[in-house]
């Protein structure tokens, strides 16, 4: 059962590997001739006139808190649909009332405008 | 001294394995590589323009160019990056798209790591690349970079969303986070594969995997003509590359998952010819193709649009044919859907 | 499929207060705020509706539904009305306080009965599972309600440290939680309860857990030492939302701290009586003593409720049915004076202007004999002199104490509510003795005022005949046990 | 009709008049509220003349008994009778509150509904204290007659009127406080009852005892008051307005002596025994002390006070003596002050109405302007001194023959007050009363109306009567003090 | 071999970890939010380490709830955070101290 797993942590590290090796290799291959004007951020070809990490719209805030939110029911999700046969209707009715409640909280934030971009 | 054998015998398994990964990620990277080559080349004839053809025969050996010059390009770490997160981000973003692969079965027997957790552990494992995303636009103290990563990261979970809406219907049909038994479930030819009963979902996983490796049309991340190139603007030579390699392999992972998920992976569409690997290629480059053929057609979203097309079309349509799956399983004509 | 839905009978309240809850949160998202009186009335009416459900199918004996989780007793049951009651009354109360100050939204609503519905799982549950998902229903609602001013930089700083706060309560409760559950293997209080009883080698491990858990829950309660979010809590948020805070959790509170020790962890009494003495003494002390220097009446009321929660846990720590149904006693009747105390607050409030210092209640009784009448009888009440009920509260937590032999501990506690009385005395003091220093009048609308009255005569009329409400309270507890 | 509830009737009908009266709302009815308080109260001392014709003196059983269950969950009842001890007490109180209705009449300008109506409510509760048998309902009314107390230092009393209220109420509320600890207590030791009989009966160990007797001794010795407790008195007496002192003196300080006899002798007799040398002590400390305390007053109301406290001094001493003379002059003296601390606050008060000062330096010569009112103050004076024929002198009289029996020198003591007493109140009385008009206002004074000589006239023909002819007093309390010291007499140690 | 102590001095360590990051930190309120969620996940480790080791599946459903009610709680708590920030401009712990008295 774990051995299975060996080659997923090799893979894990060959995956690192191909991203270390090959800035390594640019690193030593190509040229390193620093400057202050080549090293100022390049933005759109402007000069940066103030520190970049500002903030930023609030809105990002609330789509990573709806993502948390939705991706957890999807994990509520995964293991009854892989049982539902078994489980049978008691088991759907069950889910039924569950994604009830979540398509609620949808429809509520879709009438808020938290859906909405611009 | 047994200590010793022990240890030899676990050597020998993890080099044996080694060179298996290495068996699978060198076509890959190969794959990448001409990927690139056939994007150019096949958008290039659809514009009716022919596409790289100087280097070697036909351009042939265009990517190859394309690398060496990249490995030979300066890395530049702009003034008032976070230098440790900068070189990470690439990172992080190249080493789940290899890693997912892990799982990845070509045939009945031909898997890596046959693991029961299998989809779950490529849901998990490419969920990942968001963060390699986060860190370089933030490392790269740029406002572009840092708006690219931002718009780029609430796209992808956005999608995500949708996503795994997607594969729970799935997963409902073939009762198995194995993907082999996934396939398997679609054994019978091609009136048996995912893609018929599930073919709402089929759509939706299909686009929201385009959106999530931010390929057009859903490239507002990059969107040169916007930001420049989104999250990585302010990267050169090979720590651009990482994230070029990680893009191109995210297409093929993205390709490849929904052969396997919804078009019977190596299964033959009809029971008088062999199930094959061949098939399974076959149908990688269909939707690969397809991956290619949005880019030359379609405008780019604008970004509300996405956000409203993920949030507000897909997940209502995922959670509904979840509802239509799940209740039809309840009634005799359950047989349907498996 | 009879079977299953048999099952949810004896949550039939539960389910309809979760229905008229989506149903409000949609409803009022789409009319909007110029009918927001669809989702007062329907608030009212889920609330009438579940007490209809809730004595409809009253339980006169243990029910465990739902696969063990949930348990339909008479304690849960007569417990659920009296948060109705409560929830309803302080609707009644913030509506005119809430539109004053643009806080008069759907969510209010839909957050309050989610914490009522947190609430309703809480005192009925018969498994650590259930009590835990009730506790975090009603925690993220009131986290939410608190922070609903959102442009109030004091609420949002009350929500952020109740937040912090409750959060590390709930983290302690379930380390507590999943210590038990390792010597027990058990998460159902009454296989539990089974176990502990036939005695257990673990002894350790399991002295850790209950330590783990009281702490918890002397966090939610709000017991010294873990009491440092009370006063921010209660002086930071919106005075409706701290009216909410004050009255219908503490019940619940009871019910969590009843199921799992009184039920879960019964045969362990010995174990955690010394640690809920510890706890009941620092909060009387502390509480009281920190009361007097306030001068804003909500943080008094905070340090107050502290105080109180320190006098229901004497009732608590006697360990016996006796005890228990003191305290459930002593939490209705808190709960109860507390409605009145901050819906006072909330009644001499207009737009504009908190009535939450002290100095606001000078010379009430020239400006409302009968609202200063009605505040004295709560103040009263609460320094437990007769003839108010706040006296059998007291008089019941101390009879169970005494009757356990802690006489010295009986002692301590009426020393240190008389340190209690000084500062309710000052209040009647400010409102009877001194000179208003506002006079402009006091506008109420008819319905807060016939609820008012009825709250605070209600502190005198249970204070002359208290015997109804402790039938109820011994007979749920009786029939419960 | 009502014969089989008339404790319940004295009880009740004060409460609902108080509330009544209340009802009448702002000052703009205040007349209405003062003939309704005046009825209520006239109501309430006819409902209890019945006390007096039907009881038999013949008995030591409790009478006019009602019991009903109040409170089950704890066994609670709603338990009232009255005994030789409690009824003349009942009687006092329901009479004082006419008289302080009266005395309220004019004074009184601001909030009169609620001054008139807190004195109805507290009359009604203190009643309920000696009518109650059962332990809680008499917590419930000596508990509850405080926040009338309370109401009424505060809102009507002087510039002190706040620090005293507190000082009353704090006092007061930590003594019951601890008594009701010992309550519980003697409800699990007596096998779940709080019937007061019950405990009578009770077997109790002797640290319980002592403990018990301590805490006791605290709540009632607060209210009594005894020294050191004392404290709050003055202030409050000072500080209250004339209706306020007078219920406060002539009332509320029996219902603290009463305790002793209902619970500390009865309930806890060996402690009782064992500790009687402390309250003798303190009784004396207080007759003597506080004497010498009054003798310096410069503040008529304040030197009343601490005459009361001298006199409650002999109160407890006689108790303590445990003998029925001294009992029995406890409970005379209890009457006797009663009626003649209430003259003297009303005295003060009708000065103070006048010229709006207590101080005995404003005053001089006041038999000039006012001949009528020196010669009813002059007799409550020599009451309060002990003289013969006044009922001042029999109560003292009685328990200093009692402590004669048991220990000289508690009788010298005693009777130092004698003197003390005389000291003080005359020496007050002088300066006041007599001498050259010194002050200009003193000038302008009248004599007392219809309305004041009405309430001196019966308060002086009370004072006579029971200083001429105690028996029909001592008659009825006779056997009841004889049961009780027999009860006293009984070891309660297990 | 790891055993159950393993996994509960683990589960301790974690918690122990997290109620320090609560209280002694007093720069950032995010920091205490990641501590929050740090502390119930040492108690899922508790929790399902029990499981494991009493064969009893119910510890690890339990788990899967406290994940959910951890989810939905950072979700209170960031949203509170970006209010609390609108209101003060600074999310210090130091400078959450209007509330005194």
């Amino acid at each position: 059962m774990l051995e299975n797993y060996l080659p997923i942590l090799l893979f894990v590290l060959v995956g690192l590997a191909f991203g270390v090796v090959p800035i390594v290799a640019g690193g030593l291959l190509a040229p390193n001739r620093p400057d202050s004007e080549k090293l100022s951020p390049y933005e759109c070809g402007f000069e940066a006139f103030e520190d970049a990490r500002m903030k930023f719209d609030v809105r990002y805030y609330l789509v990573a808190i709806l993502f948390i939110l939705f991706d957890l029911e999807i994990a509520f999700l995964f293991p009854w649909a892989i049982v539902l046969e078994e489980i049978g209707l008691a088991g759907f009715l069950a889910m039924m009332m569950f994604l009830g409640i979540l398509v609620v909280g949808f429809i509520y934030e879709w009438m808020k405008g938290a859906l909405e971009w611009e | 001294m047994e200590s010793v054998g022990m240890d030899w015998t676990a050597i020998q398994t993890v080099v044996w394995t080694l060179i298996k990964i290495m068996a699978l990620v060198m076509p890959l990277m190969l794959g990448v590589a001409y990927l690139t080559y056939a994007e150019r080349k096949i958008i290039g004839w659809m514009q009716v323009r022919i596409g790289p053809n100087r280097v070697g025969f036909l351009g042939l050996l265009q990517p190859i160019a394309d690398g060496l010059k990249l490995l030979m390009k300066e890395i530049i770490i702009p003034a008032g990056a976070n230098r440790g997160l900068f070189i990470l981000g690439p990172i992080l973003v190249i080493a789940p798209a290899l890693a997912a692969w892990a799982v990845i079965p070509f045939t009945d027997t031909l898997v890596l790591a046959n693991i029961n957790a299998g989809l779950l552990y490529v849901m998990a494992i490419t969920s990942m690349g968001v963060y390699g995303v986060i860190i370089a636009g933030w490392a790269s103290n740029s406002k572009y970079a840092f708006l690219g990563a931002m718009r780029s990261a609430a796209q992808i979970v956005s999608y995500e969303i949708a996503m795994g809406f997607a594969l729970v219907g799935v997963l409902m049909a073939a009762q198995s986070l194995n993907l082999i038994d996934i396939v398997q479930g679609q054994s019978g030819g091609l009136h048996q594969w995912y893609i018929w009963p599930l073919f709402p979902l089929f759509v939706v996983y299909l686009i929201a995997g385009v959106a999530e490796i931010n390929r057009a049309p859903f490239d507002v991340a990059e969107g040169e003509s916007e930001i420049v190139a989104g999250f990585h603007v302010e990267y050169s030579g090979m720590a651009f590359a990482v994230f070029f390699l990680a893009e191109y392999a995210n297409m093929i992972l993205v390709a490849t998952l929904t052969s396997l998920l919804f078009l019977g992976g190596w299964q033959s569409p009809v029971p008088f010819l062999p199930d094959s690997i061949v098939w399974l290629f076959f149908k990688i480059g269909f939707v690969l193709f397809l991956f290619l053929w949005f880019r030359a057609t379609f405008p780019r979203y604008r970004y509300d649009q996405i956000m409203r097309l993920g949030w507000k079309v897909f997940i209502p349509i995922t959670i509904a044919w979840i509802v239509v799956v799940g209740g039809m399983m309840q009634t005799p004509y359950g047989y349907l859907f498996h | 499929m009879s079977d299953f839905l048999t099952q949810f009978t004896p949550a039939l309240p539960e389910i309809f207060v979760l229905a008229m809850v989506s149903l409000i949160l949609v409803i009022d998202a789409a009319v909007g705020d110029s009918k927001r009186y669809i989702a007062y009335v329907l608030s009212l009416a889920t609330l009438a509706g579940a007490a209809f459900l809730t004595v409809r199918d009253f339980s006169t004996m243990p029910v465990l539904a739902l696969g063990g989780l949930f348990i339909d007793d008479p304690l849960s049951d007569v417990l659920k009305l009296f948060l109705y009651l409560t929830v309803a009354i302080v609707l009644v109360y913030s509506r005119d306080y809430l539109r004053q100050r643009g806080l008069y939204k759907g969510e209010f609503f839909v957050l309050a009965l989610f914490a009522l519905l947190g609430m309703m799982v809480m005192v009925s549950a018969s498994h650590f599972l259930t009590l835990y998902m009730g506790l975090e229903l009603l925690s993220l609602s009131l986290y939410a309600m608190v922070a609903l001013q959102r442009d109030s930089s004091v609420a949002t700083e009350a929500a952020m440290k109740y937040f912090v706060l409750g959060a590390l309560a709930s983290g302690m409760l379930l380390y507590g939680m999943s210590m038990v559950y390792g010597v027990t293997g058990s998460l159902a209080l009454a296989d539990m309860a089974q176990i502990l009883a036939d005695g257990t080698d673990l002894r350790i491990p399991l002295v850790f857990g209950i330590v783990f858990i009281v702490a918890g829950l002397a966090f939610k309660l709000g017991a010294v030492p873990f009491h440092m979010w009370v006063p921010d809590v209660y002086h930071g948020a919106p005075t409706a939302m701290t009216l909410f805070i004050g009255s219908a959790p503490k019940i619940a509170a009871f019910a969590l701290v009843v199921r799992i020790l009184g039920q879960g962890l019964e045969s362990q009494v010995a174990e955690w009586r010394d640690m809920l003495v510890i706890l009941a003494v620092l909060s009387m002390a502390v509480g009281n003593i920190a009361a007097i220097a306030q001068t804003n009446l909500k943080r008094m009321l905070a340090y107050s409720t502290i105080s109180h929660m320190g006098f229901m846990l004497l009732g608590i720590l006697a360990g016996s049915q006796n005890g228990y149904g003191s305290a459930m006693f002593y939490v209705l009747v808190y709960a109860l004076m507390s409605l009145g105390g901050f819906g006072m607050i909330l009644l001499l409030s207009r737009a504009g202007f908190e009535a939450d210092q002290l100095d606001d209640f000078k010379g009430l009784n020239r400006r409302s004999p009968w609202l200063a009448f009605l505040m004295l009888l709560l103040m009263f009440s609460m320094a437990g002199v007769p003839p108010t009920v706040g006296f059998y509260a007291k008089l019941a937590v101390l009879q169970a104490v005494v009757e356990i032999g802690y006489v010295w501990l009986a002692v301590a506690a009426v020393l240190f509510s008389l340190v209690g009385a000084f500062y309710y005395l000052r209040i009647v003091k400010l409102m009877y003795f001194d000179a208003p220093h506002d006079t402009s009048p006091i506008v109420t609308s008819p319905d807060t005022r016939v609820i008012m009255s009825a709250n605070g005569l209600a502190v005198l009329a249970l204070g002359i005949l208290p015997q109804p409400l402790m039938t109820v309270c011994v007979y749920a507890i009786g029939a419960s046990f | 009709m009502f014969g089989q509830s008339i404790l319940s009737l004295v009880i009740w009908v004060p409460i609902l008049a108080g509330v009544a009266v209340l009802a009448t709302g702002s000052d703009r009815n205040a007349v209405l509220a003062r003939w309704i308080a005046l009825a209520g109260a006239l109501l309430g001392l006819v409902v209890a003349v019945p006390l007096v014709i039907g009881f038999d003196t013949g008995t030591s059983a409790m009478q006019f008994v009602e019991k009903a269950a109040w409170i089950p969950a704890f066994n609670i009842h709603y338990h009232l009778g009255v005994d030789g001890i409690s009824m003349p007490l009942v009687l006092l109180n329901s009479f004082i509150t006419v008289l302080v209705v009266i005395a309220g009449w004019q004074v009184i300008q601001d909030k009169v509904a609620q001054y008139m109506a807190a004195f109805l409510i507290m009359s009604g509760l203190i009643n309920g204290v000696f009518a109650s048998l059962d332990g809680i309902l008499f917590y419930v009314f000596f508990e509850g007659m405080l926040i009338p107390l309370y109401l009424i230092i505060g809102v009507w009393g002087g510039p002190k009127r706040v620090y005293a209220a507190f000082k009353f109420f704090l006092y007061t509320l930590l003594g019951s406080l601890l008594m009701l600890v010992s309550m519980i207590y003697l409800y699990f030791q007596s096998g779940g009852s709080f019937d007061i009989q019950t405990w009578h009966t009770t077997t109790l160990g002797m640290t319980a005892q002592t403990l018990m007797f301590f805490a006791f001794l605290l709540a009632f010795g607060v209210k009594v008051p005894m020294w050191p407790v004392h404290t709050w008195l003055p202030d409050a007496h000072v500080e209250a307005p004339t209706g306020g002192s007078v219920v406060l003196a002539a009332v509320t300080l029996k219902v603290g002596a009463y305790g002793f006899l209902r619970f500390i002798l009865p309930i806890l007799p060996d402690a009782s025994a064992e500790h009687a040398w402390f309250v003798i002590a303190l009784s004396l400390i207080a007759v003597a002390y506080i004497g010498l305390v009054a003798l310096a007053q410069s503040d008529m109301k304040k030197l009343i006070a601490y005459s009361s406290i001298a006199h409650m001094g002999f109160v407890t001493l006689g108790f303590f003596m445990f003998n029925p003379l001294g009992v029995e002059g406890g409970l005379v003296q209890m009457i006797s002050h009663g009626f003649v601390s209430a003259a003297l606050f009303l005295c003060i008060g009708v000065m103070y109405d006048r010229l709006h000062s207590r101080q005995i330096k404003d005053y001089g010569g006041l038999v000039n302007k006012m001949p009528l009112f020196a010669a009813f103050f002059m007799l409550f004076a020599m009451a309060n001194v002990g003289l013969p024929a006044t009922s001042g002198f029999v109560g003292e009289f009685m328990v200093i023959m009692a402590a004669t029996q048991v220990n000289f020198w508690y009788a010298f003591v005693a009777a130092t007050t004698l003197i003390l007493g005389a000291s003080y109140t005359l020496w007050m009385y002088k300066r006041v009363v007599f001498g050259e008009v010194t002050n200009p206002h003193v000038e302008e004074l009248t004599d007392i109306n219809a309305r004041e000589i009405l309430l001196l006239g019966v308060l002086a023909v009370l004072v006579l009567a029971m200083g001429l002819y105690p028996k029909p007093f001592t008659d009825v309390m006779h056997v009841s003090v004889v049961d009780l010291l027999a009860h006293v007499a009984q070891s309660k140690l297990p | 071999m790891i055993s159950l102590s393993h996994y509960l001095v683990l589960g301790g360590i974690l918690f122990a970890i997290s109620v320090l990051g609560i209280f002694l930190n007093r720069k950032n309120v995010i920091i205490i939010l990641m501590a929050i969620e740090l502390m119930l996940l040492a108690v899922n480790m508790n929790f399902i380490a029990f499981s494991h080791y009493l064969g009893d599946i119910h510890g690890q459903i339990f788990v899967f709830f406290i994940l959910t009610v951890a989810a939905a709680e950072s979700a209170i708590g960031l949203a509170i955070l970006v209010v609390l920030f609108r209101n003060l401009h600074t999310i210090n712990v130091d400078d959450l101290d209007h509330l005194k008295g």
